[in-house]
């Protein structure tokens, strides 16, 4: 069969053919439901509706973290049970001394883009021009992360003091007069410097969740506020972001999750050179460089388990969501 | 453009769309300039990196190894070289149908189920959804990389390896626990009586949520899409994966960061395929901001 | 080209006589390093295989490939053919992973491939692989920059004219190290481009094969030179750290820059490739063979390769690594002007490029070197990954030299 | 088309008892206006019956059928909130159409309902615009509009016309009437009107703090409340009350004031004499002038065009009048008012229950 | 406590006008209510007074400044919106205390500014609830409490009182009165109620389609409606109107419809002799039997209890009288009714002007 004409049916099979599917067996599973008595029918229909999202992550999350779990316990070719050996040595050392870039990652990295995100969602908001901007904004989101790295290898590159910078930053700082800087040699500078690529790339999702929050204030009350004497500064801290907290939660949740497992960015600019190692560096180099199973095994269970803090504080929040 | 001009032909109550225009023209006059300044700052810097890009793809090889890309803008020799050397090496037209065919469904469907899933988190009250909140918000911080050898393991297993469906799911089955936190808080904000009301007039689980969540959704449902496209578009590792041995060309992507790591040349064409490979997110970007409407529940509840 | 397409056909004709009395049909995977135009190259070579034989080659090129081919390895079900860093596949060989293609060949691959070479790829007496192209190591110079003696006498010469040049407030040294997640893979061949002519292929073969410590005082002295000669403040364009922030990518532009940045560059055959348009051979760029310290390993050299090796024993997996290595296919590939190539039997005025005719007169021809391997070929992934940071960190701080050793040194276990 | 019967209902929002046992029984076809004073539960009690709210205990009843199980969507309930609840996606016209597309009417039916209670209701040149584009009372008639182009069993309306001008309310109202009379729809009004509670209902449901105070025909419950909150909440403006005794008059009874004013009673009054009492009697039942007038002093007057509403002071209790008259007399002249003895209505001061 | 005048005020949603010319002074320290039918642009005034619309054509000034282009939060306005504009997140107490923190009131006194208006309006035990978890009298009454806990240069009120029930209403009607008088607040008031109208203005504005069609006090517009709308649109159930001429009888004139109907017109309209004229009259004005009754057949009977309304057939005109008897009449039987000649209004058939 011709490929190219595979790629009309395929998405024709992708994006109309299985979500009609979707809601054909939604359709039939009400239909069964409504068979039934009405406890039982309670009780059952959202299992009806979370089969397929739950089956689904089911299958690609849950299946492999189980899998990951045992692994954690085995040794580097996931052959015999080795107990906590692994843990031991993750803990031991070798990786205590990226826990440090990870923990700036976590402190800086959602902060910073939370608060640009919100900066710009508010402000574009008041713009005509905001579609564009917006644009622009996700644009890096549609950069892949290889062709990313080496935007940015320009925009930091480096030459010593006296010769022309062909890096954009430190050209810059030429034109003021001052020296240049290694920017992703000079340790923690080149952590933050690879904080702010990550900014520059994902800020765009955090922007569109917190627009599409904005947008969804409703109007009437930000008014009454206005008569109330509310400035924008007021308004904003007072109605827009009470208001669009959970989606505030939504983008920190994200972002302190990226940072936990940032790991594109400084494998395709630095590869962890120059102290700028991170944990899920660690995890691919053991998986793929050391070929060592059980130790990037251990190394993503903790990650899992990090991430739990995190977890507990939305669960907070979902709950107050849903009290009517 | 103005918003409310594109956003429709109706004009719009205060309620809506024209309360925001006056939002817009009204405060005071350095308040007013101050806020495009901050705006046009801000794209600004996101865009100089875009346009050192633009600039360098469109610069013959040898003026981007003797100056930085600026220079362009004083001293402009621009070509066309790089792209047709780009177009010629990502073969577009293979790539981007495969590209095509596995960001297409996997948007539609990541966007139908983390609905359907949201929906029934939040809206359906029953033991164990804490549970299961607290699980997918858990499973968000999982490594791709552990998941890939157990799943290409099952993949084997039930002959799914090496076929576009394949990578739907594994993308979809990725993404949704996003999908769902996200989609969470903002079903949760329409007003429960909008159900009610559907409710007395008969509609039944599945028509509510065709009728009053998806719609009503849509603001949410498009910034999901644009994530899980570009998500998509963008993920490099599972396509070469998982699609070992399709008879399909790779996706753009895959030959985009081979670009990367070839020799000759120099990296104008790298450039210039990465703008190639942007063309197509940035059309769906563009036309999903439709979407981005204010007060879509306007009008709907008194109180 | 008409000469392109009678060696096109020639290619055919040879898959064809290999598919011979055999029943091939079907596809073959193939996951390998080179993309991009080189990716196309090779391709085109393949097409020939498949219009031979009728059996697809579907081959994928990224620069992931050791992170799929692994992952897949794990999970059951590797590629049919995979090219490999040399030291990942003699670690699958050892672990019996790998097809033995020994019985496909007849004394086919003798002819073709020097000893050096085809030992390398047997593991146990069975052949694991074939070399297509091949890439050796030379001391790149602008003509128009470097005034010392062409070609130098032995390793001195060039460590004099660096110094000339360093005292003229010229840098001789264009070594850029940034390579995203393989930075500093550069600068570590350049180390055992070092230690290769300082103390010769058994103890650098040792040393890839972790038999010679890393913490060996020769290794130690390898680095230690590099560091004295190349990396030296004032010896190389940029800096050490300009040198590793830079990317690889335009960190050799300078060699052929109006004005020079540098004068020399001791890197691998694909530096003219990188620079570009700039570099013109005989103009702007020329090169001769990295001299010795000691002259009594004058004739090794390294070179860097990718090993093709079969995962399975189809006939068809084993068919098309034959046509690989075989004179023919190696003849139209080097014709495409890309590499040279690793058969010794393909003519040296295929090549279209004066510069590829003169490598591989140099390199290949029947009076050529004598290749060895070290850590650049056998390294494990860890080790390599370890090396090439080992290089980034010690340009940048000399002087931890002893801890960086004690690291990669630990990755061997 | 059925009966609803509603029995020993209770509510609580957590620990807040909202609907304390509410029995009501309706029959089939009948009009019954829910009143109480903002708060009371009406709102939660209509949206029990339509199914929106759990029972904590109780029961519900359709014709002869439990429905405490039944699901909102199987009711067949039509019901016009007090938020309105429009779908703000949908333009007035998809508004209506929804509950019809589901019930499978057939489009050209489907328009002309529409057309026809658009037409009804003032909203037939909205039928294009979305919730948000239209005035308060506008969106209260896409409310009243949704619920009346179905044909249900049961119709809900919470306080349907409160946003409405009196023109088209006085409209509307008949237009209701006629509509029920018409299909026999059960029927449930929550109205704060008096007017639209007294010439709708065929029977009123007073409530108060989730109980039900009194259930009976309007003018029932207008002569004979049962007690003095029903009187009070009946009528506006409200009933006054004095406190004080009956007593033996030469001619008969009277009621004397605690502060000493003197004022007549019916005949029938003679059985309740010397007790203590609440005497109540309406603004609208003094007369101006004639034998027996009180003088009483004006502290405000107000006229309301067709009538006037007088502040008055009888002795130390404040008292509202409300006459036909224009009175022309300013605060603190007095004028003379004399109650209408068969009117007025005597209310036990201990448990508020009425005594005549 | 400063005055505001409205000078050819205009707006437009896209091309559909909604307010088109509308001027109107207000006095400092008036209390203006705008009445009118649904949808005829009360609110869009209101808004735009406040400063939540642009204004499309015209001026808007308080004291001696045009405000146009002063920001919303600038105007010191207090306003109640129609749809309560609550804010979602915070409790009564805190949507109340909002304005005053933004002011920089002092927490004590704040804190005793909510408990007087929370008291005031009832609210006192719900200070800490959230808005959803009040009923829909009940978050009017915040709306209210957010607005009157300030102390503004104007309050603007978009039916306030609408969600409560009567007795309720009357009690704040006279707190808000009471409030407005004893700080002189500017105030416009939008309300559909006409008692409320009629008796908290010191003004009424009647609109309609965007226009005012009379602004007055509210006698004035009761006794004397500039046109047959306000005629109509003051006074409930509405007046009645019959077509006919005027013309000579035996004693002076009467009017003769054009069903032969011949009803008594007062001394003055001698001078319309001869013309076509619509005669206006109030239902209350009808009184009940007396000389010159006119027999009318009855249709329906609506009984309020302090009222009864009765619905006639008046030679083929359908009008509506209003007794303050009961009438134990049945539909088809005739009762004698008399219109009073000083309370009837003449009208101009063709530009529906008064004429008398
Ligand atoms: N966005 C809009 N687009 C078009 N017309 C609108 C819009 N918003 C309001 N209108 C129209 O403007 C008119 C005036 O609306 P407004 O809300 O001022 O009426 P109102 O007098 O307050 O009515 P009500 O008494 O029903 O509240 C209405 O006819 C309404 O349909
Ligand atoms: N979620 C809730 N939590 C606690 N109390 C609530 C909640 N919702 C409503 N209530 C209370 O229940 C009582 C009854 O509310 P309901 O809406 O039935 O009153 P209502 O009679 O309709 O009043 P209104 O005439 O003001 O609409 C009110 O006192 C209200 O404060
Ligand atoms: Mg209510
Ligand atoms: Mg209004």
């Amino acid at each position: 069969m011709d490929i190219t004409g595979l790629v009309p049916l395929l998405i024709v099979l992708g994006a109309i053919g299985i979500p009609f599917l979707v809601y054909l067996a939604l359709g039939l599973g009400e239909a069964v439901l409504s068979l039934c008595p009405p406890g039982p029918q309670r009780a059952m229909r959202p299992w009806l509706w979370l089969l397929l999202p739950l089956g689904l992550v089911a299958l690609i999350l849950i299946y492999p973290v189980i899998v990951t779990v045992a692994t954690s316990f085995q040794d580097a070719r996931a052959e015999s049970w080795i107990g906590a050996a692994n843990y031991r040595w993750a803990f031991s050392g070798a990786m205590l001394d990226v826990i440090g870039n990870n923990i700036l990652w976590l402190v800086i990295f959602p902060v910073v883009t939370l608060v640009l995100a919100l900066i710009a969602a508010v402000l574009f908001d008041k713009v005509s021009y905001e579609p564009l901007a917006m644009t622009i904004v996700i644009l890096p989101t549609a950069i892949s992360f290889t062709a990313g790295a080496v935007i940015w290898t320009q925009m930091y590159s480096f030459q010593p003091a006296g010769s022309p910078q062909l890096g954009t930053f430190n050209a810059v700082l030429q034109v003021f007069g001052l020296g240049p800087v290694p920017w992703l040699i000079q340790p923690v500078v080149n952590t933050l410097a690879l904080i702010f690529v990550a900014v520059w790339l994902q800020i765009g999702i955090a922007v569109l969740i917190l627009s599409s929050a904005i947008k969804n204030v409703g109007t009437e009350m930000i008014e009454a506020a206005r008569l109330d004497g509310a400035g924008e500064w007021r308004i904003f801290f007072s109605m827009i972001l009470p208001n669009i907290l959970p989606s505030v939660l939504v983008v920190l949740t994200t972002m302190i999750i990226a940072a936990l497992k940032v790991f594109d960015i400084v494998y395709v600019m630095t590869n962890g050179n120059f102290g700028t190692d991170v944990i899920a560096n660690r995890l691919y180099y053991e998986l793929f460089a050391a070929n060592n199973l059980g130790h990037a095994s251990a190394i993503a269970v903790i990650l899992l388990i990090s991430a739990l803090p995190v977890a507990l504080i939305n669960i907070i929040q979902f709950r107050t969501e849903v009290r009517p | 453009m103005s918003k409310t001009a594109r956003q429709s032909a109706v004009p719009l109550s205060s309620h809506g769309f024209i309360g925001l225009a006056a939002d817009r023209v009204r405060g005071r006059g350095h308040l007013r300039w101050l806020v495009h300044a901050v705006v046009l700052l801000f794209v600004l810097f996101w865009f100089v990196p875009i346009l050192a890009l633009l600039l360098s793809s469109l610069r013959p090889q040898a003026e981007t190894a003797a100056s930085g890309w600026w220079m362009a803008l004083p001293r402009p020799a621009f070509t066309a070289t790089n792209y047709m050397l780009a177009f010629d090496q990502l073969r577009v037209a293979g790539s981007l149908g495969t590209s095509l065919a596995i960001a297409i469904p996997t948007t539609v469907l990541v966007i139908l189920l983390s609905v359907i899933g949201a929906y029934a988190l939040v809206r359906m009250n029953f033991a164990g959804r804490t549970a299961i909140s607290l699980l997918l918000v858990a499973l968000l911080v999982t490594p791709p990389q552990i998941t890939l050898v157990p799943l290409l393991r099952l993949y084997n297993l039930v002959g799914l390896s090496g076929t576009i469906p394949g990578i739907w799911l594994y993308q979809v089955g990725f993404t949704l626990p996003f999908g769902v936190f996200l989609l969470r808080g903002f079903i949760a904000s329409i007003p429960q009586e909008l159900f009610e009301s559907a409710r007395l007039d008969g509609a039944s689980e599945l028509r509510i949520f065709r009728s009053i969540v998806l719609p009503l959704s849509r603001p949410i449902m498009a910034s999901l899409g644009i994530m899980a496209f570009l998500w998509s578009w963008n993920d490099l590792l599972i396509p070469l994966l998982f699609m070992g041995g399709s008879s399909l060309p790779p996706p753009i992507t895959v030959n985009l960061a081979g670009l990367v790591a070839q020799t000759t040349q120099g990296q104008g064409p790298l450039m210039a395929a990465t703008f190639l490979s942007v063309l197509v997110p940035l059309v769906l970007v563009l036309s999903l901001q439709r979407h981005f409407v204010r007060g879509i529940l306007g009008g709907a509840v008194k109180g | 080209q008409e000469g392109n397409d009678a060696l096109y056909q020639a290619a055919v004709a040879e898959a064809r006589r290999i598919a011979e009395g055999q029943d091939l049909s079907g596809y073959v995977e193939m996951i390998g390093q080179n993309s991009g135009v080189e990716g196309q190259t090779l391709e085109q070579v393949y097409a020939a295989f498949e219009e031979g034989t009728g059996v697809e080659i579907r081959y994928t090129g990224t620069p992931d490939q050791t992170a799929i081919v692994q992952s897949r390895l794990q999970a059951g079900n590797p590629p049919d053919v995979a090219d490999l860093q040399l030291g990942m596949a003699q670690d699958f060989a050892e672990r019996g992973l790998l097809a033995d293609l020994s019985s496909a060949f007849g004394d086919e691959l003798a002819a073709n491939f020097s000893e050096m070479l085809l030992s390398t790829a047997t593991h146990d007496g069975k052949v694991f692989g074939v070399y297509q192209g091949l890439n050796p190591f030379m001391l790149w110079y602008n003509p128009q920059a470097y005034a010392g003696p062409r070609p130098p006498q032995d390793w001195q010469a060039i460590v004099e004219w660096t110094e000339s040049e360093a005292e003229a407030g010229r840098t001789a040294w264009c070594a850029a190290q940034g390579a995203g997640a393989s930075s500093g893979f550069s600068g570590a061949q350049m180390i055992e481009n070092i230690f290769l002519k300082k103390y010769g292929p058994d103890l650098y073969r040792q040393w890839g094969a972790g038999e010679l410590p890393w913490t060996s005082a020769e290794v130690r002295d390898a680095f230690e030179e590099f560091g004295r000669v190349i990396a030296a403040d004032g010896h190389l364009q940029g800096g050490a750290i300009g040198a590793i922030s830079t990317s690889i990518a335009t960190g050799y532009n300078p060699l052929t820059a109006d004005p020079p940045g540098c004068s020399l560059v001791l890197w691998g055959a694909w530096v003219p490739g990188l620079i570009g348009e700039s570099a013109r051979p005989g103009e702007t760029i020329d090169f001769f063979r990295v001299p010795a310290s000691d002259p009594a390993y004058d004739s090794y050299e390294l070179f860097q390769s990718a090993l093709a090796v079969g995962f399975n024993d189809r006939p068809e997996t084993k068919a098309f690594l034959r046509f690989m290595a075989s004179t023919p296919a190696q003849t139209y590939l080097a014709s495409l002007n890309r590499w040279p190539v690793a058969n010794r039997n393909v003519p040296v005025d295929t090549y279209p490029s004066p510069l590829l005719r003169e490598i591989a007169t140099e390199f290949l021809g029947p009076d050529g070197v004598e290749f060895a391997a070290g850590p650049n070929l056998m390294a494990s992934a860890a080790t390599s990954t370890a090396f090439y940071r080992g290089v980034v960190s010690y340009m940048q701080d000399p002087s931890s030299l002893d801890r960086i050793l004690e690291t990669i040194e630990a990755t061997t276990e | 088309m059925t009966s609803v019967a509603i029995r020993a209902l209770r509510k609580s929002y957590g620990t807040i008892p909202v609907i304390r046992d509410v029995s009501i029984d309706i029959e089939d076809g009948e009009f019954v206006v829910l009143v109480g004073p903002s708060g009371c539960g009406k709102s939660t009690l209509l949206r029990m019956i339509a199914g929106l709210e759990t029972v904590s205990d109780g029961e519900i009843c359709m014709g002869s059928r439990v429905i405490n199980d039944v699901a909102a969507k199987d009711r067949d309930i039509a019901m016009v909130f007090q938020s309105y609840a429009l779908y703000p996606h949908m333009t007035v016209a998809e508004n209506m159409a929804f509950s019809l597309r589901l019930k499978g009417i057939a489009r050209a039916e489907r328009d002309r309902r529409i057309a026809k209670v658009g037409e009804l209701l003032g909203l037939g040149a909205l039928l294009k615009r979305y919730p948000r584009q239209l005035s308060g009372g506008q969106r209260q008639r896409v409310a009243m509009g949704r619920a009346i182009v179905r044909d249900p069993q049961v119709f809900l309306f919470d306080e349907p016309l409160s946003n409405l001008d009196a023109k088209l309310r006085v409209e509307m109202r008949s237009e209701i009437k006629a509509l029920q009379h018409r299909l026999k729809i059960t029927t449930i009004y929550v109205t704060h009107d008096q007017i639209e509670a007294m010439t709708m209902a065929d029977r009123i449901v007073v409530m108060r703090d989730g109980r039900v105070e009194q259930c009976d025909t309007p003018l029932d419950l207008y002569d004979r409340p049962a007690n003095m909150f029903v009187a009070a909440f009946i009528g506006s403006p409200a009933m006054n009350f004095l406190h004080g005794m009956v007593e033996k008059r030469n001619s008969g009874c009277s009621f004397m004031s605690c502060d000493g004013i003197e004022l007549p009673l019916p005949p029938g009054a003679g059985q309740l004499e010397g007790r203590p009492v609440v005497y109540g009697i309406r603004p609208e039942h003094f007369g101006l002038g004639g034998a027996g007038s009180l003088q009483a002093r004006i502290r405000l007057v107000e006229p309301t065009g067709s009538e006037t509403m007088v502040f008055l002071r009888l002795g130390e209790t404040e008292v509202v009048g409300l006459f036909r008259e224009r009175i022309a007399a300013r605060e603190g002249e007095t004028i003379p008012i004399r109650p209408d003895p068969s009117r007025i209505h005597l209310f036990d001061p201990d448990s508020g229950r009425r005594l005549i």
